[in-house]
């Protein structure tokens, strides 16, 4: 199926998401669609899929004006979206998931459906127990479930945003494969990605983002050169390499110290885990998602004791102390989920910093907003000391988290800290969090984006299936060495290496 | 031994409004929608359903007008909750303590009135069956509609392909939308048809098991059926045997005098409510993560049976119950 | 500090009322029950009282609160119920229950101008009571050894269960009447030995079912038949027991009752009842009505039983029995046979030996008990199954 | 300009759309009984100023209700449905019973302090069991609550038939009168124990300085609105919740304190009267803004007192007082979701 779009816009508040869009989509290919952080690469797709409908502009689907009013509507029209994280229902097996809500016609019985769906990931070379509950498979597997559902429902176009990031390198072979034979049969597919490799490795053509708009206007068609996709992703400055600085040493006490440390979430076991995290460096986690490093960080906030063994902080044993006291103690957390978990919505900045005085009965409201005064100057956050915080956009948010960090913190624990954050916001966090670590503090950060963990660790630590590296010092390693490890080649004799 | 089986037909009549009611609030529950409001709807209902019996003559308007009532209630809910985006629990709380003050007005002419019954309905043929026929085939209409209901939910949630939506609304509501599903318009649907059957309870207790119309006539039955669904973990077998269990131990506390001279017994009657509320505490304390942490270090032998009982004890509530749902 | 009247004050035959010309003014007299007036039961009886005095006096009005008890009305208080009535200009104030006491005792200190009759209490007896209450109650003893030995004389398992209120001397002395009425029947005409008959009481701790307080008579009169009783005698002011009767009958078992305190109480299953043992106030009520009214109180604990000319006298006869269309002829026969000898003395059922639960002698050999011993009855009798302390 | 005069009117409008609402269902039920709705009202909404011995029984009820919706501010602040307040009040009874039962003949103000300190702490332990129960057996405060309210009416039912029972009889009508010089002084006729109101007020203040001016008041309400995020900048969230939870406890135990004291003179089995619940509905409807919970608690006592004379003078039933204030607080509910 052929699909197009002609001035579609979609505004969010004062973004506008999408300005104007008009492109357009030919049966039987591989189509990229590239772009930065916010650059309207979900919006477009969600307003395809009948996610979220347009403010204004119109879908085309073969030639004929569609108005989607929902997923329903545009599956039944052929459109089907793998989400990010796949929308299954995790309580259900892969063939409940299958069936629930199936268009009407689509599967006569459970049997047929179990059948069907066999078949299917037989042609696509995907394995699967259609009897297997979807919340004991890894995020890989379900995604597979879930293109394999919109494929069997109907869908002749089959819309992925940002798929690779999440599962191992196996399993993204296995998905090209599998979405070549798709495209192969005549259906289209719209790959979104900011990983111009897998693009150029898979696409037919290319569709650059950029601020809402398509850049130059129009599809490319691939190969591109790599610069060139760069520069109109990211303008003329995103393009140039990250340049690597040496660090001088720092003779100073490790921050933590893991002793024969066990300690287990879910399936994932942590198995004597000996390390010592020194001051003064910035160190990355890399991994696949659920490998081990939100267990770590649990561990070295306090979150959660191990079941074994001892953690240390500055030199103090606190093992089962709980998270206040390691927070005493100066350990930081910053979890990935700002709003969430990592500060309270309708609260102000001023609040905040209410909420960390520690001494006296009543609060000191003048002092508090001296604070945020100062937090909003030099952290150069648009907002008043009495705005409610939820209102705050997003880099707006995580400044003001590293702005309530005391200055008395000696270990930071970050959970993807510049997730959701545009290049400027991002660049804004790191130069903070690398003024802490000259102050002498210890970073410790995961994030899924391997250029980040390339340019700002000292050391990077990676996590294999619940295995903890040891750490390799940012010099000694490459973006491409980075990948194979992450999915387990040569992690064993890493690990040996340095016993 | 005839009176183990007397007995336990007893309870098994004892707890039919429970049944009922209890599965409809497992449906709602199911759906992702708690109806705190139970408790003051089957007041309503009762009252109700025993008012429109009295003055009609009909049994089946009685039942008909409380499936009414409670359906109407949990669509205030709904309307409160669902589409103007308040909390459940607020909205639910205040409406069962306003349907309850409702019903005691409402109803003050029809306190104490004589009024119809539904009428004792042995089964030909299988009522002469031994033991079976006096455990199940000696009773009336409501009660026999009580034993069906719970295969019947069952079926629906785990059988049909309704049972998938229902059960994914309250799991995962994004994914039922995303499958092109109006998931507020579905969880009305299954909160209203909860809240007849709920109403249909009510009216159990006044034209059937506790006949006619008092002040608060069915004395904390919803609220007890709201911890009976937790305790039974949201699985409609499970949850009828907890209604069943409930309506023993009332039999046993009502027997107490006797055997406990010294003892006031009417303590006695709410020792049910507070056993059910301690063994879900102790479920869950069993199936903590320190508990499991201590099984683990237990030998093979012992791991195996103690997490299987606890896997088959543990209460998981659908994963979105009472949260809203908002489209993107 | 009037001095109470020990012996029961018998009651004056009805004085001549010499039609008075219209007088002066309208008198009111106030009602406080504990529970509703159409409960089919003890507040129904005294309800009617009242309507009977409005009837037969002229020139009186009558206002009543009912339902005051801490389930139906948890923010209300007996005093603040009295307050209400007086407000609204009752000269005389009758209260319902034996929980009463205290309330009734502070609001007549309260209002000396006012009189107030607290029925079924006690207080007057013991000297606590202000001179302007006068204490009220049946003997209802006689009607319960009358249901007990109707009771007796249907069973067919030798099961008799008494559904129970709340436990004190009124209710102990009121299960072993019927207790005595039964065992008495049984021997006699049934002549089957008194080991033979099975007598349990359950208490639901109150006059009547409070949701959550009390136990619920209606599960505890389904226990009985359960068990295999059938016949299910009332103690309770309302009709659960004759309601349950009546369904297990419809639903193939037999099992009969005996419900309580009001005349028309067989009218919630015609086809179980023996019959009812009732109060009939309306006569005592006029007399203290007129008193009242004339000035003429004086503090008096009364204790009045039943005209034996004819027990179902609506004018005179403060205690009666109904025969229940499920009373055989052949049963009502022998209950009139009893209910004779009651009547003419040669038969007084609280004479000794009596034995409490404890092996205790109530009434001892060859004695025949006074008043002040059977109203302050300490147990249950041996061969009662039941508690007899709280 | 205009803007803020529209805004102004929709802020007016909407309450004002609520108010006429839960005078629409109520008028509704009341047209039902075929009395005239009019008369009722006045009655319900005036009636508790008609006589001074009305106004003082308004006055004693305002108290205990007061004394709750206060405590429910506090647990609401800190995120909690503290159903389990009509328990509170219960225990607080029963533990504000025993120094006046062992010692009845030590000095009446002792023994009221000791009454008083008895059952703040016996309300509290009760509000405390939720939240271990909450806390340790993940058994949510909802359900805790309504366990522990079943259990404390169980235990007030076997003190009042079992070890404090009546000399000769066991009624559900209470235990013995107090003695005389333990019951807290009263206004001569009229039923009313200044202290009792005093107390409440100076709850309200305490409670209302607390939560707006201390450290404390902050950090529970952090909690309240995001534990985690409270936990991960230095508070002990479950610290926090379970001093709410004490607190509210507390108060709910000196209102349980005062029905025995100065109001029943005794322990009776429904000592808490359903007032806990009502407070709950005065919590809700101020929003647990403590400047609003004064008169709504006044409100809503004068309703209910307002309509006890409703069977004497109309024949209907005085529930209707209950459905106001429960209609009441369901549209003002609506009506907040359409401001926000
Ligand atoms: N539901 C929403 N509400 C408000 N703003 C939104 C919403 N969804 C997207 N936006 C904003 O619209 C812009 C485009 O977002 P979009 O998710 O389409 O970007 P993207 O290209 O997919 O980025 P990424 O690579 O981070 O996934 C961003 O500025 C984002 O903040
Ligand atoms: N509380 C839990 N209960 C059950 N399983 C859990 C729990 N926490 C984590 N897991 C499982 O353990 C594995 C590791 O999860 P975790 O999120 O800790 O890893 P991670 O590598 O830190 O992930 P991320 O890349 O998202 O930071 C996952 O498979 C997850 O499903
Ligand atoms: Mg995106
Ligand atoms: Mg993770």
């Amino acid at each position: 199926m052929h699909i197009a779009v002609e001035n579609l816009t979609k505004r969010f508040g004062p973004v506008c998401a999408n300005d104007r869009l008009t492109v357009s989509f030919a049966a039987g290919q591989i189509h990229g669609v590239l772009g930065e952080n916010g650059a309207g690469k979900s919006t477009l797709m969600k307003l395809l899929s009948g996610y979220i409908q347009p403010d204004e502009g119109r879908i085309v689907f073969n030639d004929a004006p569609r108005r989607l009013r929902g997923p329903g509507d545009a599956l039944a029209a052929g459109v089907g979206m793998v989400q990010q994280e796949p929308l299954d229902i995790p309580a259900f097996t892969v063939l409940e998931n299958l069936l629930c809500a199936a268009p009407p016609g689509v599967f006569r019985s459970r049997r047929a459906a179990q059948t069907a769906l066999l078949e299917l990931a037989g042609r696509l070379g995907f394995p699967v127990d259609p009897a297997a509950r979807l919340d004991q498979l890894t995020i890989g597997q379900r995604q597979q479930v879930e293109i394999m559902r919109l494929l069997l429902c109907g869908a002749q176009v089959l819309i992925l945003d940002e798929p690779t990031t999440g599962i191992t390198a196996a399993q993204a072979r296995a998905l090209f494969a599998a979405l070549r034979q798709i495209a192969a049969e005549g259906r289209t597919v719209l790959f979104v990605s900011h990983k111009l490799e897998e693009v150029a490795e898979l696409c037919h053509t290319v569709t650059v983002l950029r601020n809402g708009h398509v850049v130059p206007p129009g599809q490319l068609p691939m190969p591109q050169p790599q610069e060139y996709l760069l520069s109109l992703m990211f303008g003329e400055s995103g393009a140039a390499p990250p340049i690597y600085r040496p660090l001088p040493a720092i003779d100073a006490p490790p921050v933590w110290e893991l002793r024969h440390v066990t300690a287990r979430s879910g399936a994932l076991h942590l198995v004597d885990l000996n390390h010592r995290f020194a001051a003064g460096r910035i160190i990355g986690l890399a991994g696949l998602d659920g490998s081990g490093q939100q267990v770590l960080l649990r561990l070295l906030a306090g979150q959660q004791a191990p079941d074994h063994g001892q953690v240390l902080v500055n030199g103090r044993d606190l093992t089962g102390a709980g998270s206040i006291a390691f927070r005493q103690a100066g350990v930081e957390y910053l979890p990935a989920d700002r709003l969430h978990d990592g500060m309270i919505g309708a609260l102000s900045l001023a609040d905040h910093f209410a909420l960390l005085q520690r001494n006296g009965l009543l609060v000191d409201r003048r002092r508090a907003e001296e604070l945020a005064r100062q937090a909003i100057a030099e952290y150069q956050i648009k907002a008043t000391p009495v705005t409610p915080i939820a209102s705050l956009s997003g880099g707006n948010q995580q400044r003001a988290m590293l702005a309530l960090i005391p200055s008395t913190a000696r270990g930071i624990l970050a959970e993807q800290p510049t997730r959701g954050l545009d290049v400027a916001s991002a660049r804004a966090i790191w130069s903070r969090l690398q003024a802490r670590r000259d102050d002498g503090c210890c970073i410790i950060f995961s994030s899924p984006d391997l250029d980040e963990i390339m340019e700002y660790s000292d050391e990077v630590i990676v996590c294999f299936a619940g295995r903890i590296g040891p750490p390799i010092p940012r010099a000694l390693l490459s973006a491409s060495r980075l990948a194979e490890l992450i999915g387990g080649v040569g992690f064993d004799a890493l690990v040996d290496v340095v016993r | 031994m005839d009176q183990l089986w007397i007995d336990l037909a007893a309870v098994l009549a004892a707890a039919s409004p429970l049944v009922i009611a209890a599965m409809g609030e497992t449906l709602s529950e199911r759906a992702g929608v708690i109806n705190l409001s139970l408790d003051g709807t089957m007041l309503l209902a009762a009252m109700t359903g025993f008012a429109v019996a009295l003055t009609t003559g009909n049994l089946l308007l009685g039942f008909a007008a409380a499936a009414l009532v409670g359906a109407a209630v949990a669509a205030v809910l709904g309307l409160f909750s669902l589409t103007l985006g308040q909390s459940q629990t607020a909205v639910g709380f205040v409406l069962a303590l306003l349907c309850t003050d409702l019903s005691s007005f409402l109803g003050a002419p029809f306190v104490r009135v004589p009024g119809p019954a539904v009428p004792f309905t042995p089964i030909p043929v299988l009522a002469d069956v031994p033991v079976v026929g006096t455990l199940f085939f000696r009773h009336d209409p409501v009660i026999y509609a009580s034993f069906l209901i719970i295969p019947a939910t069952a079926y629906l949630l785990y059988g049909t392909r309704l049972g998938l939506i229902v059960r994914a609304l309250g799991e995962r509501p994004a994914a039922v939308y995303a499958r092109g599903v109006d998931v507020t318009r579905w969880r009305y649907a299954l909160l209203i048809a909860g809240g007849a059957l709920v109403g249909i309870a009510g009216a159990a207790f006044s034209l059937d098991l506790k006949q006619g119309w008092s002040y608060r006539h069915t004395f904390g039955a919803g609220w007890i059926v709201l911890a009976i669904v937790i305790f039974g973990g949201w699985r409609p077998w499970r949850v009828a045997l907890g209604c069943y269990l409930f309506a023993a131990l009332e039999i046993v506390a009502t027997r107490s005098q006797s055997a406990l001279p010294n003892i006031p017994t009417q303590i006695v009657q709410v020792a049910p409510f507070v056993l059910m509320i301690f063994v879900l505490a102790l479920v869950n304390l069993a199936s903590s993560p320190a508990a499991m942490r201590r099984v683990a270090t237990l030998p093979q032998i012992w791991q195996r049976p103690l997490l299987g009982a606890i896997n088959r004890l543990r209460a998981t509530a659908p994963a979105a119950l009472g949260q809203p749902f908002e489209r993107p | 500090g009037t001095q109470p009247a020990a012996q029961p004050t018998a009651a004056p035959a009805a004085e001549p009322t010499t039609a008075p010309a219209a007088p002066a003014e309208e008198f009111t007299f106030g009602m406080v029950l504990v529970g509703p007036i159409n409960d089919g039961g003890w507040n129904q009886a005294h309800y009617e009282g009242a309507q009977y005095v409005v009837e037969h006096v002229p020139g009186v009005k009558f206002i009543y609160i009912d339902k005051v008890n801490p389930a139906d009305r948890p923010n209300v208080k007996v005093e603040q119920a009295i307050e209400e009535l007086i407000g609204q200009g009752a000269k005389l104030i009758i209260t319902n229950s034996a929980e009463f006491a205290d309330g009734t005792n502070i609001a007549a200190a309260a209002h000396p101008d006012v009189f107030f009759i607290h029925a079924s209490g006690d207080k007057v007896l013991t000297g606590e009571a202000p001179p302007n209450v006068r204490n009220l109650m049946g003997r209802m003893e006689y009607g319960k050894m009358i249901a007990g030995c109707a009771a007796a004389l249907t069973t067919e398992a030798g099961k008799l269960a008494y559904l129970g209120p709340l436990i004190d001397p009124e209710t102990r002395r009121l299960v072993n009447s019927t207790y005595l009425g039964a065992r008495y029947c049984w021997e006699t005409y049934r002549g089957r030995p008194a080991s033979e008959l099975a007598f349990k009481v359950t208490w639901i701790g109150f006059w009547f079912n409070i949701p959550g307080v009390t136990l619920d008579p209606t599960k505890v009169a389904n226990d009985f038949i359960n068990e295999g009783y059938d016949v299910i005698l009332s103690g309770i002011d309302t009709t659960e027991g004759i309601v349950e009767a009546n369904k297990a009958t419809q639903a193939g078992k037999r099992v009969f009752a005996v419900p309580y305190d009001f005349a028309g109480a067989c009218a919630q299953g015609e086809a179980v009842c023996l019959g009812v043992p009732y109060f009939n106030w309306g006569p005592d009520y006029k007399r203290l009505v007129e008193l009242a009214r004339a000035g003429k109180w004086e503090p008096a604990w009364e204790w009045t039983g039943p005209n034996w000319s004819n027990i179902n006298d609506p004018d005179t006869s403060m205690i009666g029995f109904v025969k229940g269309p499920a009373l055989s002829a052949e049963n009502a026969a022998k209950l009139d046979e009893f209910i004779a000898k009651l009547a003419d003395g040669s038969l007084n059922l609280f004479t000794g030996p009596l034995f409490y639960q404890d092996g205790t002698v109530f009434v001892p050999e060859g004695q025949v008990a006074d008043d002040k011993t059977i109203w302050y009855t300490q147990q249950l009798l041996a061969g009662i199954e039941g508690q007899s302390a709280p | 300009m205009r803007t803020d005069r529209l805004k102004l009117a929709a802020n007016l409008t909407r309450p004002l759309l609520a108010l006429v609402a839960a005078f629409a269902l109520t008028t509704l039920a009341l047209l039902s009984t075929g009395v005239s709705p009019l008369e009722a009202y006045r009655l319900v909404l005036f009636g508790a100023f008609s006589t001074p011995v009305r106004l003082s029984d308004m006055i004693m009820l305002a108290a205990p209700l007061l004394l709750c919706a206060v405590g429910l501010s506090i647990t609401f602040a800190g995120g909690l449905y503290n159903l389990g307040v009509e328990g509170q009040m219960i225990a607080g009874a029963i533990a504000a019973m025993v120094p006046l039962r062992l010692w009845p003949d030590w000095p009446p103000l002792l023994l009221w302090l000791l009454a008083g300190l008895s059952g703040a702490a016996g309300g509290a332990l009760w509000a405390l069991l939720i939240g271990a129960l909450r806390r340790y057996a993940n058994v949510s405060e909802i359900f805790a609550g309504l366990g522990m309210n079943f259990l404390a009416s169980g235990l007030a039912l076997y003190m009042v038939l079992g070890p404090w029972r009546r000399q000769t009889s066991a009624s559900l009508s209470g235990t013995d009168l107090l003695p005389r010089d333990l019951w807290l002084p009263t206004i001569d006729r009229l039923r009313l124990a200044p202290a009792a109101p005093v107390i409440a007020l100076l709850a309200l203040a305490i409670v209302w300085w607390a939560l707006t001016k201390t450290r404390w008041g902050l950090e529970v309400r952090a909690v309240g609105l995001n534990p985690a995020a409270a936990g991960r900048l230095g508070v002990a969230a479950f610290r926090r919740m379970a001093e709410t939870l004490a607190a509210c406890g507390a108060l709910a135990g000196i209102a349980g304190m005062l029905q025995v004291v100065a109001v029943h003179h005794a322990l009776i089995p429904n000592i808490s009267s359903g007032i806990g619940l009502l407070g709950l509905l005065v919590a809700l409807l101020a929003r647990a803004d403590p400047r609003w919970l004064l008169p709504i608690a006044v409100a809503f006592a004068s309703f209910t007192v307002g309509s006890i004379q409703l069977p004497l003078t109309l024949g209907i039933d005085s529930a209707i007082a209950g459905v106001l204030q429960g209609a009441l607080v369901l549209f003002a509910l609506v009506a907040r979701a359409r401001v926000r």
